[in-house]
C-alpha cells in the first residue's frame, strides 16, 4: 500500500470532478511537423503526446530488412521534464524499452506491411507531458501519424486505459488515479473490425470486474475513434480549401 | 527503438502440418490444447544463492535465483522492502539469442513476472523493514532462461515463484541505533514471507485456435499471445498482449476462463514444491 | 570519433539555382539575408517543467525546459547555483537524426549555449544558494529540437534565454539546522532571478555571401558558419565556428558588425514573451 | 595480507578433509540443453559450471569470418545469484572479460578449425554456481560440450588448479584456498599429446614450488581427462541403447 | 565568480613573467612514432601534445566513405593522469566530444581530401599534460603530422588562444588565465593564405576587444607557423643527410 | 565475446625469411634470439602526474603515469591502500588499434601486471592507510601503449613499476577526528613506499624455437606465448600464457628458467632509473 493515499471518488465523482465513465478533454492535431512523413499531437487532460512517423524508407542497416513486409521500427520515450517531480533521466529506461515494444505490437495488426516489403516505418512516440495515460495516448497519437503519412491500414488503432479506483471502474486514468489506483489497464482496438491490438493489466480485477472494465474501455476507445477520425477530416479538409 | 522481429525460417510443408495436426484439437506432442507439459523442479541448484529453482517444462528450462541484500526503502513506500526482477536470455538458450544485455523480450518478461508477483502482494513485502524508513530487505529475483522450448513467460514464473517461497533469510542482527545491520549467511532467520502464490497462463492463439503451452516450433507460428497472471484466491492479477496479431472480444473471455482453470492447476503443482 | 558528415544529396540544377537567389540578395522565402523569418512562441507546452517554451522559428520548431532540482554546489562555486544543459535532436526532426544518445553536434549545440548564458552571468546562480556550500538550486536546462529546416542554434538559443526567464521556482522551505530542504511544486517561489538576457546570431557563409537564419535546404550549402552571441549590453559572449570552410578577417569583422545588430532585435524579440 | 585468515591445513588435512593430492568430488552430464549443438554440465565441489556450444554456424557480422579457419568466440560469466556474498552485477566485469579470453586460448589448440572456413564456433560458458575452480570447469565443461557437438578435436582439454596454501602444495582449490593461499595456478592441458594449452600463476611460488605444482596439476587433469571420456561413453552408449 | 581568485596581472607581467604579447617557450618535434604515417609532439609551456596520423586508407565500415573526398575523423582526448587535481576519468567528456569535432573542423579546410576520394585520414590527439591552451597545441601538432603522413594541405594550420585577464588582452593563456580570466578565444588559421579555421570564445569581450584580441592571436599564429615549418625542415633536413 | 583475432597477412616470402632467420638463432635485427632490445625511459613526461614514465624498448612505447587519490580501503583489506591498474592501446599506436573503450587485450595486460604487483606486495600497500579502516591513498597506475613493436606486456612492467617507484606522495594533513584528508599537490611528502621490485619476461613460441622481446613483425608469427612475472629475490610472482597454441611440459621448465636469467637483467635495468 502506498502511503498517504488520497481518498479517489468521493461521492461518485472522481478527483477531477469526472463520473467513472467520463474522458478527459481530448484534444487532437494532424501534420505537426515538416520534416516528418506523418505527425500528430494529442492532448488527454494534461497528458501530451507527441508522434511522428518516417517511411516506407530504406532499412539501415541493410540486414535487418525482411522480404516479404515492411519492419515497423517504434520508439516511446518520456522528455526529461515531462514528468511530476524530479527530472528524468535520458537514458531509456526499462519501462520504455517495453512500452516501445507494447506500442509497436498495439499498431502492427493494423498496418498492411505487405505492401512495402524490405523498407522500414519508423515511429516516434515523444511524451511531451505525462500525467496518465501515456502510452494510450502514443498509440493514439502514431495511428494518426501512419494515416496522415499515407500509410494504408486496416482501421486506426485507438486506445485508453480503464482502471479501479476506491473499488469503482473507471475511464481514462489520471495520473494520480494511475499512481493510487488498484488496477490500471491499458486497451487498443481497431474498433471497425472489432480486434483488440493491445491489453495489459497492472493490478488485481476479479473476473466480473475485467469484463466491466474492457466494455468500458471499448467504450472509450469508441469515442476517441471518432475524434480521430474527425481530426484527420479537419486537416484534410483544410488543405483542399 | 523497438523492431519487428525476424520472421522464423518454417518450411510451408511443417508449417500445414503443424497447423493441421492444432485444428485437429492436439499439441504436436500428441497433448491436448489446453494442457501443459510435464513439469520438472530441481531445488537449490546454484547453494550461493539464498534460494534458486529450476523449472523444466518439456525441454524449456529457466532458472530463478534470489539473493537478498540490505538496502534502502523508496521513499514513497519506506516501511516495505523491495523487490528487483531481471530476466536474461542466455545466448546457450537458443541459436537466435545473442550475448549481450537483456534485449525488449527480456525486459518485458522481468516486468510481466514483477507486476504480476508485485499488484497481488504476494511478497509480504511489508514485513520486510529492519529499521523502517531507514533499512530494508532488497530482494533480487534474477531469471534466466537456459533452454527455449516455448512458452517462457508460464516458464519463468513457476520457477520465480518457487524460487521466492523457497527463499531463506540469512540470519542478521540490527542494531536499531547506528542503523548498522550485520547478516551472516551461513544460518538462517526463516522463510520469506508469502501472501499467495501467483501463476501466469499464456494463451497463444495459432491460426484460430486458442492453445497454452507451445513448443517453440508452434509457438513461432502463432500471431500473437496473451499471458494472463491468476492468483490462488481466483483474481486476476496482471495481463500482457503480445506478438503482431489481435484478439476479438470474444478470444479475450476464452482466454480468461482457461488461464482461471489452468492457473488453478499450475499453482496446485508450484504449491507441492514449496518447502 | 568525430568525422566528416555526409554530404546531403542535392541536385546541381538545385543547387545553382539556390545559389543565383542568393547572389541576388534574397533567401529562396523571398526575405533579405540577414533577416529571420517569423518568430512563434508557446509557453507552458510541458506544465510538469519548471518551465517550457516552444520556439518555432519558419519551419524550424525547439522545445525548451527546466526543471530545478536540489543538489550541491561545485565545490570551486559553493555559494553558487548549478545550470546544467542538454540538448537532444530527435528522431522525428530529420530524416537524418538517429535515435540514440546525443551524438557531437547534439553536444556542441549545448556546449554552446551552456557557455554563451554562464559567461555573462545571463543566470543570477549567485542567488540560487539554499544552504550555502551545502544545497544549491540546480538549473536543468533540457533543449528538444522537434523539427529541423536550419539554424538550430540561433531557435535554441531563444528558446532557452526564454524558458529560463520564465522558470517559476517552487516554493521551498530550507531547515539550516538539517540540512533538508522541502519543495512543493504546486507554490511557487517566485522567477527564477536573471542578470541579462542573451541571444546568439549564428552567419553562414553560403557561396561568398554571409546569411543569417537560412534554411535547412540553404544551410547544406554553407561552406562554414559562426554562432556568435551578444548580451542585451552589446557585448561579444560566444563565439563558435562550424563546418569544414574558413574566414578570411573581413568576414569575421563583418559577421561580428551582423550579430550586433541582430542580437538587438532578437533581444527585443525574446523581451515581449517575458512574464 | 587478507584480514582474518584462518589456517589452511591442520595435521596434513585440507579445511574440507582432503589431503593435499585429492580432487574434490566431481560430477559430469553431457547433452544437458536442447537446442545447443553440445552442452555439458561440470559439477566440482559446489562449484557448477554449464557449457553450451552452437557451431559450426554463419559468422554475424560477415567480415568477421575468417578465410582459412573457423573463429571461436567464447564468453564466460557468472550468473549474479552464483557467488558468495553478495549479488553480482550482471555487466561483464574485467575478470569476465578475461576469462573469456583465456578459455577460449585454452580450448583453441584443441580444435581442427581450419576444416570449417568461413564460420563461427560460439562457446557459452555459465557459472551457476562459484566455489573455486569455475574457469578450469568451465573448460573441462566446454571442451565435453565441443566433443558432444561433433567439433572435431586434437584431444580433450582437462583443467584443474594447483595452488599452495600454509606453505603445502595441493591440488583443486576450493574457495577459502583461493581466497587465502599463498599462489592459485590453474592449468589445462590435453593429455594424451603432452600440450599445455592453458597456465596461469596469481601468487608466488619459488621455482622448486612451481616444478613440483605443475606436476601435481596434470596428474589431476589426467584424472579429470578420464572422467571426461567416461561421461562422454555414457551419454554415447545411453543413445544407442 | 570563482572563489580565490589570484591576481593576473602585477604591473604589467603576467603570473609566469611573461609580456601580455609573449608566448610561452615552444618546442616541436616531428615523426615521434614508428607505426603512425605521421606524427609530432608540440610542448607548450608545460602542455604537452602527441597528434598522430593514419592515412588515407580504408574506410571500415565501408558505408562511411565518401564517392568525392577522403573522410576526416579526428579524436581528442585527455590521458587520465594528463590534468591538475584528481584522475581524469578515461570515459570520453562531453568536451573532448566537442574538442574532437572542433578540432577536425579546424583542420579540414587546410586538408585537400578530394585527392583520395574513398578513403579515411585519422587523426589522434592525446594531451600528455594539460596546462593550458591543449586544443590548440594539438591542432598545430596535428597539422605537422598531416604534413609528416605526406598529407597534401592548402597550408599549414597553427593555433594559439587569447584572452583577458584582469583587463587586459593577453596571448597564449596558460592554466590559470584560462580558469581565472575574463574571456579565452582559441584561434586557428592558414596564415600564408589568410584564412582562419577556427575560432571560439568562451568568455566576455567587447567589439573593440574582439578586434585587438584577433589581431594578437593572428600576430602569434605567425610565429608558431614558422616554428612549424622549422620542425618539419629540420626532420627532413636530418633524413637527408 | 572473445573471438580468434584477425590473422596478420604476412607474405609467405617474408614469412619464412624471417624463421630462418630465427632459425639461425638471431632475431632479425641481429640480437640473439634472448636478448632484449634497447631500453631507454624518459620520466616526468606528465608533469601533472604523481609520476608519469616514458619507456622505450626498441621502436615499442609505453607511458605509465600514476595518480593518488583519498579514498576508501576495499572491505576485506581496511587497513591497506588500493591499487587500480588500467591499460589502454591507443589507436596512434597500431594501424589495427581502434579507439574505444579498453579490448579484452588491453584488460589483460592491465590485470596480468596487476597481479604481478600485488601478489609480491611489490607496493607496501599497508604502509598506504590514512585513517585505517576509513581513508586510504588510493593508487592509479594507468598504461598507455603509445607505439607498438612488440613485446608490450616486458615493456609496460618495465614502465609501471619505475612510475610506481618514481611516485611522489603529496603533503596531506590528517584530521582524526572529522576524517578529513587535505593534500597539496605543490609538496611531497616522500616516496610510494616499494618492497620489492619486478619485471615480467615473455617467452614467445615461433616456430620450434623460444625466444625473448621480439618485434612487432615476429611476434605475429607466435603461436603462443608466457608471460612469467619474476621478483628480485628470485620467487616467480605470476603468470600467463596467451596466443592460439600450446607448450610443452619442457618448453613450460625452459621458459621458467629464462625467465629467472633474463627478469634478474630487467630488474638491473630498472633499478638505474629510480631516483
Amino acid at each position: 500500500m502506498k502511503a498517504n493515499k488520497p481518498q479517489l471518488i468521493i461521492e461518485g465523482k472522481r478527483v477531477d470532478g469526472r463520473t467513472p465513465s467520463d474522458l478527459r478533454p481530448i484534444k487532437m492535431e494532424v501534420g505537426v511537423l515538416r520534416n516528418a512523413d506523418g505527425s500528430a499531437i494529442v492532448e488527454i487532460g494534461n497528458t501530451k503526446v507527441l508522434a511522428a512517423v518516417y517511411g516506407p524508407r530504406e532499412v539501415v542497416p541493410r540486414h535487418e530488412e525482411q522480404v516479404d513486409r515492411a519492419i515497423i521500427r517504434c520508439r516511446y520515450r518520456m522528455l526529461s521534464f515531462s514528468t511530476m517531480g524530479e527530472r528524468k533521466s535520458p537514458a531509456p529506461s526499462r519501462r520504455e524499452i517495453e512500452l516501445s515494444k507494447v506500442i509497436r505490437e498495439a499498431l502492427e495488426p493494423a498496418i498492411v506491411s505487405s505492401q512495402f516489403p524490405r523498407t522500414a516505418i519508423d515511429i516516434f512516440v515523444e511524451v511531451l507531458n505525462a500525467e496518465g495515460g501515456t502510452r494510450t495516448a502514443g498509440i493514439t497519437a502514431a495511428s494518426l501519424a501512419l494515416a496522415d503519412a499515407g500509410i494504408p491500414m486496416l482501421d486506426l488503432v485507438a486506445a485508453v486505459a480503464v482502471g479501479k479506483v476506491d473499488g469503482v471502474i473507471v475511464l481514462d486514468l489520471n495520473e494520480v488515479e494511475d499512481m493510487y489506483g488498484e488496477a490500471d489497464m491499458p486497451v487498443a482496438a481497431m474498433p471497425s473490425i472489432g480486434k483488440i491490438t493491445m491489453i495489459q493489466l497492472n493490478g488485481v480485477l476479479t473476473p466480473e470486474e475485467f469484463k466491466k472494465a474492457l466494455k468500458l474501455a471499448l467504450d472509450g476507445i469508441n469515442r476517441i475513434y471518432n475524434l480521430q477520425k474527425e481530426a484527420l477530416k479537419k486537416k484534410y479538409v483544410e488543405i483542399e480549401e | 527503438m523497438s523492431s519487428t522481429p525476424e520472421t522464423p525460417i518454417i518450411p510451408k510443408i511443417k508449417m500445414n502440418a503443424i497447423l493441421n495436426v492444432l485444428a485437429k484439437g492436439n499439441h504436436i506432442d500428441k497433448r491436448p490444447l489446453l494442457s501443459y507439459r510435464q513439469i520438472d523442479v530441481v531445488k537449490n541448484v546454484s547453494p550461493n544463492a539464498d534460494s534458486s529453482v529450476l523449472v523444466k517444462l518439456g525441454y524449456t528450462q529457466v532458472l530463478a535465483g534470489v539473493k537478498l541484500e540490505v538496502g534502502q526503502p523508496f521513499p514513497d513506500n519506506p516501511e516495505e522492502g523491495v523487490l528487483i526482477v531481471n530476466a536474461e536470455y542466455i545466448p546457450a538458450a537458443s541459436p537466435t539469442f545473442e550475448p549481450g544485455p537483456p534485449d525488449e523480450n527480456a525486459i518485458e518478461l522481468a516486468r510481466v513476472i514483477d507486476r504480476s508477483i508485485r499488484e497481488p502482494r504476494a511478497v509480504a513485502l511489508d514485513k520486510l523493514a529492519l529499521i523502517p524508513g531507514r533499512k530494508v530487505w532488497v530482494v533480487w529475483l534474477d531469471i534466466y532462461v537456459l533452454d527455449h522450448d516455448g512458452n517462457l513467460i508460464d516458464a519463468a514464473m513457476i520457477a520465480s515463484i518457487l524460487a521466492l517461497a523457497n527463499t531463506k533469510i540469512p540470519y542478521y542482527e540490527v542494531d536499531q541505533a547506528s542503523g548498522n545491520v550485520k547478516i551472516d549467511r551461513s544460518k538462517t532467520a526463516g522463510l520469506l514471507p508469502m501472501n499467495k502464490l501467483v501463476a501466469t497462463v499464456t494463451i497463444y492463439k495459432i491460426g484460430d485456435v486458442l492453445v497454452v503451452d507451445p513448443t517453440a516450433e508452434e509457438e513461432a507460428l502463432a500471431s500473437a499471445s496473451l499471458a494472463i497472471a491468476v492468483s490462488e484466491d481466483g483474481n486476476i492479477v496482471g495481463m500482457q498482449k503480445r506478438g503482431l496479431g489481435a484478439f476479438t472480444e470474444k478470444e479475450l473471455e476464452q482466454a480468461i476462463e482457461i488461464s482461471l482453470n489452468k492457473g488453478k492447476e499450475l499453482i496446485e503443482t508450484i504449491r507441492k514444491f514449496i518447502t
